[in-house]
């Protein structure tokens, strides 16, 4: 393991601090926590304020994602791991403006557990009132029958668009929400390990994997996936993505989609782009519209090798969310 | 047999060092199930808490206040899953023995009862699903029936001990239903599940505890 | 090396090929020469064309570049080869809007014969006038009375940034090209490899490097650096570099700079924040002003690990420059 | 000795399969001293020739038409700096057999002068360099000397050769000036240049087909 850090106990802190250091204008840290971190802009009264947040190294997920048109907040978590109910609770405090807040987070033990007491604490402590929505996106971590208990992976990134949106948009908390699920509901991923990533404070890589070795369905945190075999073709590697995402979710033709194709941390842009092309292709030979295309490092996990590919099928509701304008730090559209 | 909120601490203490020394071994059980940061938490927690018992808590008396601030400090420090967990058990426990400056046998099986029950509804786990419960309730089931009959903590404690070490081994043998490794389905049958692990560390390392103490005193 | 590609011989096609379906309401190909891309926006007319180019395995640099605000063409060569002088020729021919097209691109000895061939044609055989500009920020490639052997590694990120605001002001073809040439003269790099990448068609690795060890100096095509020696810090190896640069460039107190931490490819956006942080407090301690900061991959070497710094002292022009919004696919500034 | 184009076919075809065995050799070098990739280049481009060669020259009667097309589809196919360089050298060879059905000694001598000179000019190198100059300065000034006193292509070519191989095999000491390479310094020291090694296997290729021809015919 080679990483550029100084001491691993203290990686999360260093980025944090770098992170708001090198984006003054658009994001500040809570005085009354570090890990939690609002935009610095002045937010509509009476917008739904949306709050992301998870464990740490999925940069730029999901610290990155804070801005104009997507998050008003984060609460940072230490490596792969759940923030706990503190930062979630001065963020809320601090986005609240009226109109309730949303939180955005991945279906993981430690998440629901997490940002379930700071919503508690909200409701009871601060009188705000919290909805939720959970992301569920990855159709490798469970089958279709118990899709309750999938995780979310790369999807994470159009909940938050579309959410975003819905809440710039004017929206109420319950619009909000609804708009979140339906992300939710509309979005599905799957990914492919190459390489394993590694924890700073072990130096162990995430998972084992053999020279001429990829992995199905692997987890963003280098949670076991569903097949480990010899390595295949990008468009092999595209085409069982694609085709497990279709055999969950009802895409036909005429209808639209938002794709993303995201690399997990060490994957060049030059291999993502050959992915997209079969992408493009088998999304093309069904007659499914392509809205607007993703391509790049959106959520990853510190320096895993890997893709993954995410669809969401879109409404006249959630193509405009796909297309209002976001300003991050690490994530601009026009 | 009693016990204070000195013990408390020293005890705390203990798991601190304890944890730093099974932290590998915690992340390796987590390599296999989940991802590989089991040791790492319980180590920022641990570290966290043992900050705080040398400063705030150096002086502190009340064994449920103290306590409180040991939940909420491993809390705040690592949030992920076993934050909640653990948070929850010491913050039960710190419940049933509030206002009592010295803790008699009765007292401490009450504590470990509510520490271990409040895990398990925090986390809405049922034995079996490969998760620290299945350290936890045999644990907890082993206490409440051995004290019943003798009215002993120690003894009722080293049973119970006994009861979730085997449970924590179960962990091996079956497939997992909760939490990351939920994912795996067979793939996880073989692995031990890294948080059963540190529950019977912790648990464990109560009953060396309070037998070196007795072991001092005679 | 584990790569997600089909045929090794065919990358950069399939690349180009997925960009371009990608993001079709931003570019397209032109039908003379499949390397030759260009915006798909119209341009102003009598605004001078901003020409881009290089090897490939450099992405978002170079094809990523175009768009509003920065190139309007690019000429796409094969992996870390210039580009032959027929894609430069039809871009520059496509992109004439009859002020004249500048040519921006690094000093390798490649690059410099193939752009310079092209731009004896444009003139000879298409009366098209072009105006060139070399990017030689890297500190490490010479000593400073050599300055013009220097190669130019991420600060061409930065004179595109400014050349392409440039010309959008509307400036003429010299002043655009005086624009590019201070945006270099004001702009040094540095930086350091952690691991090499991979060409596609051999598999080897770029450079060698022991598991403890990295490289100082190290150019983004694994070309050797000044120095190979034992892994440091993050906050050593920010010192180093930024160090070598202030050594290089005088920067005084109160002045301006732009920023930019690069990731060279597989070096998590952590890392990159770590780096940013000290050398956030290094030009904060010598009370030099911070005007703006761009972390990320911005000009990477495939899955190369490793880092570059890279300041660009401003004045008021330079400035006006770094603001200027951009919509390119692999870069948006609002 | 008499040279059409057929000949100049058939040698650029051995050219062909001799760079796809050298590839491998080429790319070691180069990453040595610059980027790695010379073997890759120069297989890209002369396949390119080699497709050329198969179909739109199939039947090209005229040499100088038939190097002018090689030299702009190795240039086309790869760019990089050998791009230009080798694409000046053909067309500046084409030149100075321009409208010549059959090649006598003086004018192959004066094809290889003008090649060499060509990729001289483009670059701008001057012996001791570090490049592909340094095999091909010593060649040109080797077979333009030898060929005043013999006036025998075939022999002041295999001197011109030998004079070749010597710049080649004198990069392997000398500090790089040029290219990638040159930013190396005193680490360049050591090494042969790739360019210098390729220009001397398209020389000694020439070299072995030309007297392996006269094998055949004799
Ligand atoms: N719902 C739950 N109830 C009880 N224990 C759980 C539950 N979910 C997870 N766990 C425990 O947490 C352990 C993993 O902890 P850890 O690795 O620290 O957290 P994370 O999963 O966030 O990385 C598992 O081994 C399991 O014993
Ligand atoms: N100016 C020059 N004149 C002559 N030869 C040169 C010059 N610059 C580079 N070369 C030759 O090019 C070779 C490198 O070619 P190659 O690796 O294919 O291109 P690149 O440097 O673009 O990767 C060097 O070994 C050297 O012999
Ligand atoms: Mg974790
Ligand atoms: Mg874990
Ligand atoms: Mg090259
Ligand atoms: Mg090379």
């Amino acid at each position: 393991m080679k990483k550029l850090i100084n001491n691993p106990q203290n990686v999360v802190e260093e980025m944090v601090e770098g992170y708001v250091k090198a984006h003054p204008n658009h994001i500040k840290q809570l005085p009354e926590n570090d890990r939690a971190l609002v935009t610095n802009r002045t937010t509509k009264d009476g917008k739904v304020g949306v709050l992301i947040g998870g464990g740490s190294g999925h940069e730029p997920g999901f610290l990155g994602y804070v801005g104009d048109g997507m998050a008003d907040g984060v609460a940072v978590g230490n490596i792969f791991a759940s923030p706990s109910p503190d930062p979630i609770l001065e963020v809320t405090k601090a986005i609240d403006k009226g109109a309730g807040v949303v939180y955005l987070y991945g279906n993981y033990a430690g998440d629901v557990m997490n940002f379930g007491m700071a919503a508690e604490m909200a409701d009871l402590e601060e009188d705000i009132q919290v909805g939720m929505a959970l992301a569920t996106d990855d159709v490798a971590s469970a089958p279709k029958e118990e899709k309750e208990k999938r995780r979310g992976i790369a999807g994470e990134f159009f909940i938050y668009k579309a959410t975003g949106a819905a809440a710039d948009f004017g929206y109420n908390l319950a619009d909000v929400v609804r708009v979140a699920r339906k992300a939710n509901e509309n979005t599905r991923s799957m990914g492919v390990g190459l390489s394993p990533c590694y924890l700073p404070q072990t130096g162990k890589p995430s998972f084992e994997i053999g020279e001429d070795e990829m992995e199905i369905g692997l987890g963003h945190h280098g949670e076991q996936g569903i097949e480990k075999g010899p390595i295949q073709s990008a468009d092999a590697v595209a085409d069982r993505l694609v085709n497990d995402i279709l055999a969950d979710i009802e895409i036909n033709k005429g209808e639209k989609v938002a794709v993303l194709v995201n690399g997990l941390g060490a994957t060049p842009r030059m291999d993502l782009y050959i992915v997209y092309r079969r992408v493009e292709q088998i999304l093309s030979e069904l007659g499914i519209e392509i809205y607007r295309s993703y391509v790049g490092d959106y959520i990853t996990s510190l320096e895993m090798g890997g893709v993954s590919v995410t669809l969401m099928k879109l409404d006249e509701e959630l193509e405009k969310t796909i297309d209002h304008p976001v300003d991050c730090p690490m994530f601009v559209q026009k | 047999m009693e016990f204070t909120a000195k013990d408390f601490r020293d005890y705390f203490k203990v798991i601190v060092d304890m944890i730093e020394e099974q932290k590998d071994y915690l992340c390796e059980l987590d390599r296999k199930l989940g991802d590989g940061d089991h040791g790492v938490t319980m180590s920022i927690g641990w570290q966290a808490i043992g900050k705080k018992l040398d400063n705030e808590l150096a002086d502190e008396e009340d064994s449920a206040k103290l306590n409180i601030t040991v939940g909420k400090t491993f809390l705040s420090a690592v949030g992920s899953s076993v934050g909640p967990l653990y948070a929850t058990g010491f913050m039960r426990g710190a419940k049933a023995i509030k206002n009592k400056p010295v803790l008699h046998d009765s007292d401490l099986k009450d504590y470990w009862v509510a520490f271990g029950n409040g895990i398990q509804e925090r986390g809405q786990a049922e034995v079996g699903d490969k998760t620290m419960i299945d350290t936890l309730i045999p644990f907890v089931d082993g206490l409440e029936k051995s004290f019943s009959e003798s009215q002993n903590f120690l003894d009722a404690f080293n049973k119970a001990v006994v009861a979730g070490e085997k449970g924590m081994k179960s962990t091996k043998d079956i497939i997992s239903k909760r939490g990351r490794s939920s994912r795996l389905g067979e793939r996880s049958v073989g692995a031990q599940d890294p948080g059963a692990t540190s529950a019977y560390l912790i648990i464990s390392t109560f009953l060396e505890f309070v037998e070196q103490r007795i072991e001092k005193v005679s």
